[in-house]
């Protein structure tokens, strides 16, 4: 019962802030000085013809009657129609969200696991030469900025090994993971982004339970190896560490743009960048609000599991 | 090396091959790539279209129209100017089998008014008057002008593509009359084609060559060169100067670049309602202080054509005759030291729309501090140079214009004290213009247009120090890419 | 003092130093043509000239101080505001704490570069846009990382008696809270830094972010990148100068950490 | 019988250099034998035993000497594998703080069953639940360290020490925290126990250790061994309680009840301490002891009832209260590790309520000594932190810190059951000298009947959250009605704290 009504809370929460977010969203996306119309219209066009365009594009109503039926429609599933090519803004979202769920997801499926153990491993042994390669090695990787990351996996995979294929060209009229070989170098580029910053978030906290008094009550009880690792220290580290990927998924989903562009991969975060700069106001509102969703979702999720590794927390909701 | 699409033309017909798939990439954008190229915002949309479907004809300096006809077979003009009279070409088929017939070409010269579309389209139907036109028989079509003009055939043929009378969406299955049959279209992510085989072309004894055609959309320019390098396309289309001189290193690939007269104009507009910007003078020296031959050479590593200031290099109404403007710090400075404005602080907006202009506009800065001007740079993000409303209230803009006829693009864009024309309002040379545009004598003509440009390069308000080409990546394998104004697949091989 | 803090500490200082006596150690313009564009080291220009033909070296030199006033502004700007929020929304009360993560929330789920877009048009300054940008995209983790730590501690029984006791919240905090929290948030703090400069880098790198032709490392790295399969060095010079730093402060930040979190 | 463990030779000191904290102890043990390890708190006791397992606490090094289990060496990374948890098992001193916070207790045992025992039955975890007498219900199995009381986190490790039955137990003051019952059952069950393999047992309870040690006991002083038998604790008769002071009562609760997961565990209990007063709460493990302590200071709000202070009605919830009321209540956490800051030395611990108080600075290093000096900690330890002091040390450290707070009321949550009997008689005469001298009042909940008879002038008896009886110590000490007392008095008279004489 308990339960319920946290979970009922939680999600009214989020539904709030969804709501105040599509106001932000719009808002914002209506400050952005100029419009479509005059991308469209290029420095040539006359100020008439802008004028047209924009009485076209339905640019010159109010923007608060806009913003309802933006509302009213995004409720009923339904986001508009793209100013620039003229496509129904829930299509190119369904056709591209799966392509950027499934790169993000591959990524953390990634990553994830490869940050708990390696830094499990390091946390577990601090100040030892295991922990000083894992933590120098995600200290570097962290420090490089993604694209150069990108580039280099691109020169050593791509251009001199010849192994991988440096643009992710799908094959038309189907789907990313119809050539699984095309996927690997930009989820690795995405994986390797979040999996530096995971190690090190999981380092210092299994550094800080492994010094713990109940660790070391397990160890002088006899448990090593992967099970102190799993079930005595990792529970006690999980807490942030959720929190975290929870905000990373996010993040990944959204800023996943450099990474979709350098591969060309037709992910939403992609979209999202041409939409904006081609002012295409209804479809940076309809993206930025499906990710925004997406988003708030996963950090529904990782609140719930925070709260459920962490039992004072978990005791009552 | 700017060695022109010819000698790789040339090379192909040398061990003439048909078949294979040609695989393309271009700048794409996004799910924004619509098959309706009326409203199509990318160069991509316009490639594919005009893949798929017939195109009155193409602009050719060399030809003896000026235009290499298409879907037609010719264009007669009357004595007096004031009407053209358009022949189809016999046994044009759609890919339904039906035959184009002039009905089918008027509705195409309606559409972008009837269907709307993008202002890059519309010269036509401002330049004649479509209401009155006259459908003779099946394989004739009478267009009176609305006022007499004498490059009609340049702006028809320009950029007019045809489809079914009554078409009003466009889509996968219409039917269509160009080199290849559309079959898969994604926005974002490419098209594929199989060469039509009713083709009007193939009956000449042209294109196309290849059994099949990828477009892909690709946006990152260095993407598309690794896809070329990578041997996922056979052609990149505008790699950029610097990609350029990377890929000219590697034997398997050529830098290809069109010729003139497709190149795009960077410009920079001096608005004269900017005061210092009224005196003629400080035009002048604005103009003398760029160094032209320095940015070809470091912006684009020899890729571009110098420019003189004037639109439209390489057009048949382009004055050549006259001189080059010379670099001239020198005489620049004093110039401005006679208008007062020396040390005048100046704000330069640029952005990076085209491949060179934040470059140009960076060492256009340098030259300009140099005479003595303050001039502080602003370099906004992609996408967002026009975007702004103001963009025309700028008192020192960077600008760019895709290959257009000096004339009608002069009429469409600056006469009257157009806002485009930054505050320009000539009312003289407007007069000339027209004059030039609708004089029956061939000579006349000519000396109106030189004497409208020759004006506009003195006391004009706009500075065009380059002409930058397309410049695309393409594997040696493949030759016989043209121009038309966009790289165009219809006569290409693969060998 | 360990030897790897000192060597950390070394290389962030000739990194700093670079930054602000940069511009006096050459007497180059670092935004006049010197060249023909992407030449090769030589004597002259012993880093080479960029994709406008500068030269590469004083552009470096010049080009430090707004990265290292960027990265650090953004960094205190975002560690600050996210150690408060944090720690404050961990021990204030569930109803409190819910409704400030919320708001917190609103900003994480907006993509980051959307963020920035925004921003960087919104605002006139655009290096400021960056900042902000920056600030306000790590602003959800820090807060979430720090939230998390500071309710594991609060809920400890020495937190319990020192409350009963009747110590305020803010000696609470400075002495139970912050020390027993200072190792995740120093490991963030050194994360906070690299993802301002990642950020601040990724803007120059997509074009964002006004000032050009100005240098600065972040934009450099964006500007040359087309040209590094010529002449790597316009685009590696920044980038290293980058990475150095971020690691060298990341490995101060761990440091730290560790010094101060002896347990005797 | 064969040799189980030998330990020669140990010299223990600080990592850092300085007087050692173990020095020259050495011992044999049989299987089959019971080992005493006695001394006072900080003698070195669980450095000692602790160095079976191959643990060096951090901060300490081992400096000489060496030690064999089961022929094997325990600091040798190999050995040790083979060692600990099969051979050799271990009950902590602290073990609120060895529980895993993140786990539920019912996982925690079943683990170190399946672990330690190959053929191990579901039956297996209910006979280990059953020794240590815990409920073997699932709503119990299901809760998390922090929701048990002291005493039964104390059976949980236990069990936890017990399961897989090891050749060699160490057991860190077993009884400690655990009422009269459940100490003279964990007596018997050790003594069960012994048969057939090695017992440690570190304990300052002088009566069990006898009772299972017989002669096999070592007692250290300062880390040395000394062979003169522990000075048997003198209970002292208490001082005649002075009586109860006239006008409003120190400390007062009125039909206070409690709830732990809407789990009543406190019914309308009342309970009032006059200034100067004593007043003892007693009770079996898990009566509801520590909760009522939590709520008279205002960490656990009750479900019902009121409390006032000096005749002030108190706020249930200790943020509504005002600093004053705050500082006037004072609690010693039955939990000593997991009450002090393990980052704050005792130093800057004590400093923190004086400067809080508004003392100035310059008078602050005095009072700290002199606190030290009151819970008799040497001066030495000012500079360390938690992790680096004994159990009995930190016990101290937390009764110095609440009365830095010079509060009115002190509500001692188990205080004494890690000292030896010597220095606890002096931690009780410390708080009779404050009572006396300060007025102040002490609310005493312990399972050490000589201290309450020593101490507190009334007793109540808590069982299973209700007050069964109530009544001046003598007569209920002497004459319990109730039969939760009855048992409490009659076992602790087994163990030789009898009740003192009507
Ligand atoms: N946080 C909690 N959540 C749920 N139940 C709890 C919690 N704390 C204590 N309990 C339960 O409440 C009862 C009373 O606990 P309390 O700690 O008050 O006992 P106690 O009398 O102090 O026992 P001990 O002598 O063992 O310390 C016990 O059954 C215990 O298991
Ligand atoms: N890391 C350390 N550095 C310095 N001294 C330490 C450290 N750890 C423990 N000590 C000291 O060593 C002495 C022995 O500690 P030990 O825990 O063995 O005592 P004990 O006999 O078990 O006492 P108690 O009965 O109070 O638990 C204590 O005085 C303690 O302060
Ligand atoms: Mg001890
Ligand atoms: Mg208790
Ligand atoms: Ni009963």
């Amino acid at each position: 019962m308990r339960w319920v009504a946290f979970l009922a809370r939680r999600i009214a929460g989020a539904a709030a802030v969804l709501a105040i977010l599509s106001g932000l969203i719009f808002a914002a996306t209506e400050a952005l000085p100029g419009d479509a119309a005059g991308v469209l219209a290029g420095a040539d066009a006359s100020a008439a013809e802008r004028a047209q365009l924009r009485a076209d594009l339905e640019l010159d109503r109010p923007p608060l009657e806009r913003y309802g039926d933006w509302i009213a429609g995004a409720v009923a599933g339904d986001l508009g129609v793209s100013l620039v090519g003229r496509r129904d803004v829930d299509a190119v979202l369904f056709d591209r969200l799966p392509n950027s769920l499934l790169l993000t997801a591959l990524a953390l499926g990634a990553a994830v696991p490869a940050a708990i153990a390696l830094g499990l491993a390091a946390g577990l042994r601090e100040g030892r030469p295991a922990d000083r390669m894992v933590s120098s090695a995600a200290l570097v990787l962290v420090s490089l900025p993604e694209f150069l990351t990108v580039t280099l996996l691109i020169a050593v995979f791509g251009t001199w090994l010849g192994l991988l294929p440096e643009v992710s060209l799908t094959p038309l009229g189907g789907r990313p993971w119809d050539t699984p070989q095309a996927m690997v170098l930009p989820v690795l580029s995405l994986a390797v982004v979040g999996l530096a910053v995971m190690t090190r978030l999981v380092r210092s906290s299994v550094a800080e339970a492994a010094a713990s008094p109940y660790a070391e009550a397990a160890r002088l009880a006899g448990v090593r190896g992967v099970r102190l690792a799993l079930r005595h220290i990792l529970p006690n580290a999980l807490g942030p560490v959720v929190q975290v990927f929870a905000v990373m998924f996010g993040g990944l989903l959204g800023g996943a743009v450099v990474v979709e562009t350098i591969f060309n991969y037709p992910g939403v975060g992609f979209e999202l960048q041409q939409a904006v700069a081609n002012r295409d106001v209804p479809m940076v509102q309809g993206l930025a609000l499906a990710l925004a969703a997406l988003a708030l979702a996963v950090l529904l999720l990782g609140d719930i599991v925070g709260t459920l590794v962490n039992p004072r927390l978990r005791s009552a909701p | 090396s700017s060695s022109g699409g010819q000698s790789a033309a040339q090379q192909a017909s040398a061990s003439p091959k048909s078949g294979g798939t040609l695989r393309a990439a271009f700048p794409g954008g996004g799910a924004a790539e619509t098959l309706d190229f009326l409203n199509g915002p990318t160069a991509l949309d316009y490639v594919r279209a005009r893949a798929m479907h017939g195109a009155l004809g193409a602009i050719d300096p060399g030809a003896p129209d000026g235009v290499r006809y298409g879907v037609l077979e010719r264009i007669d003009i009357s004595d007096d100017l004031s009407s053209y009279t358009l022949k189809v070409r016999r046994g044009v088929k759609f890919t339904d089998g039906s035959a184009l017939t002039a009905r089918d070409v008027l509705y195409s010269l309606n559409a972008p008014v009837t269907l709307g579309s993008l202002p890059f389209l519309k010269p036509p139907s401002q330049n004649f008057d479509l209401a009155k036109a006259r459908v003779e028989d099946d394989l004739t079509l009478v267009l009176p002008t609305k006022r007499p003009i004498a490059d009609g055939r340049l702006i028809l043929c320009q950029s007019t593509l045809v489809f079914k009378d009554g078409t009003t969406a466009f889509t996968a299955g219409m039917p269509t009359c160009g080199p290849f049959k559309l079959t898969e279209f994604q926005p974002g992510q490419g098209a594929a084609f199989v060469r039509h085989d009713e083709y009007y072309g193939l009956a000449l004894g042209g294109g196309p060559y290849v059994d099949g055609l990828e477009l892909r959309s690709i946006a990152d320019a260095t993407a598309r060169v690794n896809a070329l390098t990578g041997g996922q396309a056979d052609f990149a289309a505008d790699i950029g100067p610097v990609a350029s001189r990377t890929l000219a290193a590697n034997g398997r690939f050529a830098v290809e670049t069109s010729e003139l007269p497709y190149a795009t104009s960077l410009s920079f507009g001096l608005n004269l309602a900017h005061a210092p910007f009224r005196d003629v003078r400080v035009r002048r020296a604005f103009k003398l202080a760029v160094d032209r031959e320095a940015i070809v050479k470091t912006v684009l590593f020899g890729h571009g054509f110098v420019g003189n200031d004037l639109p439209s290099l390489g057009f048949p109404d382009y004055a050549k005759e006259i001189e080059q403007r010379p670099y001239d710090p020198g005489q620049a400075r004093s110039l401005l030291r006679d208008a007062g404005a020396d040390g005048m602080k100046i704000t330069l907006t640029t952005g990076s729309e085209v491949a060179g202009l934040a470059e140009t506009s960076t060492l256009y800065a340098e030259n300009l501090k140099a005479i003595g001007v303050d001039v502080t740079l602003d370099q906004r993000p992609p996408g967002r140079l026009f975007a702004d409303e103001g963009y025309f209230k700028l008192p020192f803009a960077a600008s760019f214009s895709p290959p257009t006829p000096p004339l009608s693009q002069y009429e469409s864009t600056r006469t009257a004290g157009a806002p485009s024309a930054f505050g320009f309002d000539r009312p003289d040379i407007d007069e000339l213009v027209a004059k030039a545009r609708g004089a029956r004598d061939a000579g006349e003509r000519r000396e109106a247009a030189v004497r409208a440009q020759r004006l506009m390069w003195e006391e004009g308000n706009q500075v065009i120090p380059v002409f930058v080409p397309s410049i695309n990546g393409q594997a040696k394998t493949l030759g016989g890419v043209r121009y038309e104004p966009f790289a165009s697949f219809s006569e290409a091989r693969l060998v | 003092m360990t030897r790897r803090a000192l060597f950390a500490a070394l290389c962030a200082g000739v990194i700093v130093l670079i930054a602000l006596a940069g511009p006096l150690l050459t007497d180059r313009s670092p935004t006049a043509q010197a060249g023909n564009a992407l030449l090769a080291p030589s004597p002259e220009h012993p880093l080479g000239t960029d994709v406008v033909g500068r030269d590469v070296l004083a552009r470096v030199l010049h080009g430090g101080l707004a990265v290292v006033a960027l990265s650090a502004g953004a960094t205190v700007l975002a560690g600050a505001a996210g150690l408060a929020l944090g720690v404050l929304t961990g021990l204030a009360g569930r109803r409190t704490g819910e409704l400030a993560v919320r708001a917190v929330d609103v900003l994480g789920v907006v993509p980051p570069l959307l963020v920035m877009l925004l921003l960087a048009t919104g605002f006139p300054a655009g290096d400021l846009a960056v900042l902000v940008a920056v600030a306000l995209v790590s602003l959800p983790f820090s807060v979430r990382v720090v939230r998390a730590a500071t309710q594991q501690v609060a809920g400890s029984g020495f937190v319990d008696i020192a409350r009963a006791r009747g110590d305020g919240q803010w000696r609470i905090l400075r002495h139970d809270i912050v020390p027993n929290i200072l190792r995740p948030v120093l490991a963030e703090t050194g994360l906070r830094l690299s993802a301002s400069i990642h950020l601040t880098a990724t803007a120059g790198f997509l074009g964002l972010g006004a000032g050009a032709p100005a240098p600065n490392w972040g934009r450099m790295v964006g500007e040359n990148a087309v040209g590094f399969a010529l002449t790597p060095w316009p685009f590696l010079a920044p980038a290293l100068l980058l990475v150095v730093f971020a690691v060298s402060v990341n490995l101060l930040a761990d440091e730290l950490g560790r010094a101060l979190g002896v347990r005797s | 019988m064969s040799e189980l463990a030998r330990v020669s030779g140990l010299v223990i000191g600080p990592a850092s250099g300085g007087a050692p904290t173990v020095d020259g102890v050495g011992f044999t043990l049989d299987s089959g034998e019971v080992l005493g390890l006695m001394g006072r708190s900080g003698s070195g006791k669980t450095t000692t035993a602790l160095t079976l397992l191959g643990h060096i606490r951090p901060g300490l090094r081992l400096r000489e000497g060496s030690v064999r289990v089961a022929g094997l060496d325990p600091f040798a990374p190999a050995d040790v594998r083979r060692l600990r948890g099969r051979v050799v098992s271990f009950l902590g001193q602290d073990p609120a703080a060895a529980l895993n916070p993140a786990r539920r207790i019912g996982g925690q045992i079943r683990e170190a069953v399946r672990l330690r025992a190959a053929s191990a039955g579901p039956d297996q975890v209910d006979r280990l639940l059953d020794a240590v007498r815990l409920p073997a219900g699932r709503d119990f199995l299901r809760r998390f360290p922090h929701q048990i009381s002291g005493g039964q986190a104390r059976r949980v490790a236990f069990a936890i020490a017990l399961a897989g039955a090891p050749e060699l137990l160490i057991l860190d003051e077993p009884t400690a925290g655990l009422d009269t019952v459940l100490a003279r059952e964990t007596r018997d069950l050790l003594r069960e126990l012994a048969e057939g393999r090695g017992v440690v047992l570190v304990s300052h309870d002088e009566h069990l250790v006898r009772a299972l040690a017989a002669d096999r006991v070592l007692v250290l002083d300062a880390g040395r061994p000394v062979s003169a038998p522990p000075r048997a604790a003198r209970v002292t008769p208490s001082p005649p309680p002075g009586p109860p002071s006239e006008g409003p009562a120190a400390l007062r609760a009125e039909r206070l009840s409690a709830a732990h997961d809407r789990r009543p565990v406190l019914r309308e209990v009342s309970l009032a301490v006059g200034r100067g007063e004593c007043v003892a709460v007693v009770g079996p493990s898990g009566s509801g002891k520590t909760t009522l302590a939590r709520c008279l200071v205002g960490l656990h709000r009750p479900a019902g009832g009121e409390i006032s202070l000096e005749g002030t009605r108190l706020a249930p919830d200790v943020r509504r209260r005002t600093p004053d009321q705050r500082r006037a209540v004072q609690l010693v956490a039955q939990d000593s590790m997991g009450a002090l800051n393990p980052r704050e030395t005792v130093t800057a611990a004590l400093t923190r309520p004086l400067r809080a108080r508004g003392l100035p600075r310059t008078r602050v290093p005095g009072l700290v000594a002199e606190l030290l000096g009151r819970v008799h900690l040497p001066a030495s330890l000012a500079d360390r932190r938690p992790p680096a002091l004994s159990g009995g040390e930190r016990q101290r450290v937390n009764l110095a810190r609440a009365l830095a707070c010079a509060p009115r009321v002190l509500v001692c949550d188990e205080v004494t059951s890690a000292l030896d009997a010597e220095i606890g008689e002096a931690v009780l005469g410390l708080l009779d000298e404050l009572r006396r001298d300060l007025g102040l009042g002490v609310v005493l909940i312990t399972h050490d009947l000589a201290a309450v008879a020593r101490s507190a002038s009334r007793v109540l008896v808590v069982h299973e959250g209700e007050i069964v009886e109530r009544g001046p110590t003598a007569s209920v000490l002497s004459g319990p009605r109730h039969h939760v007392t009855r048992m409490l008095v009659e076992h602790a008279a087994d163990q030789g704290f009898g009740a003192p004489a009507p």
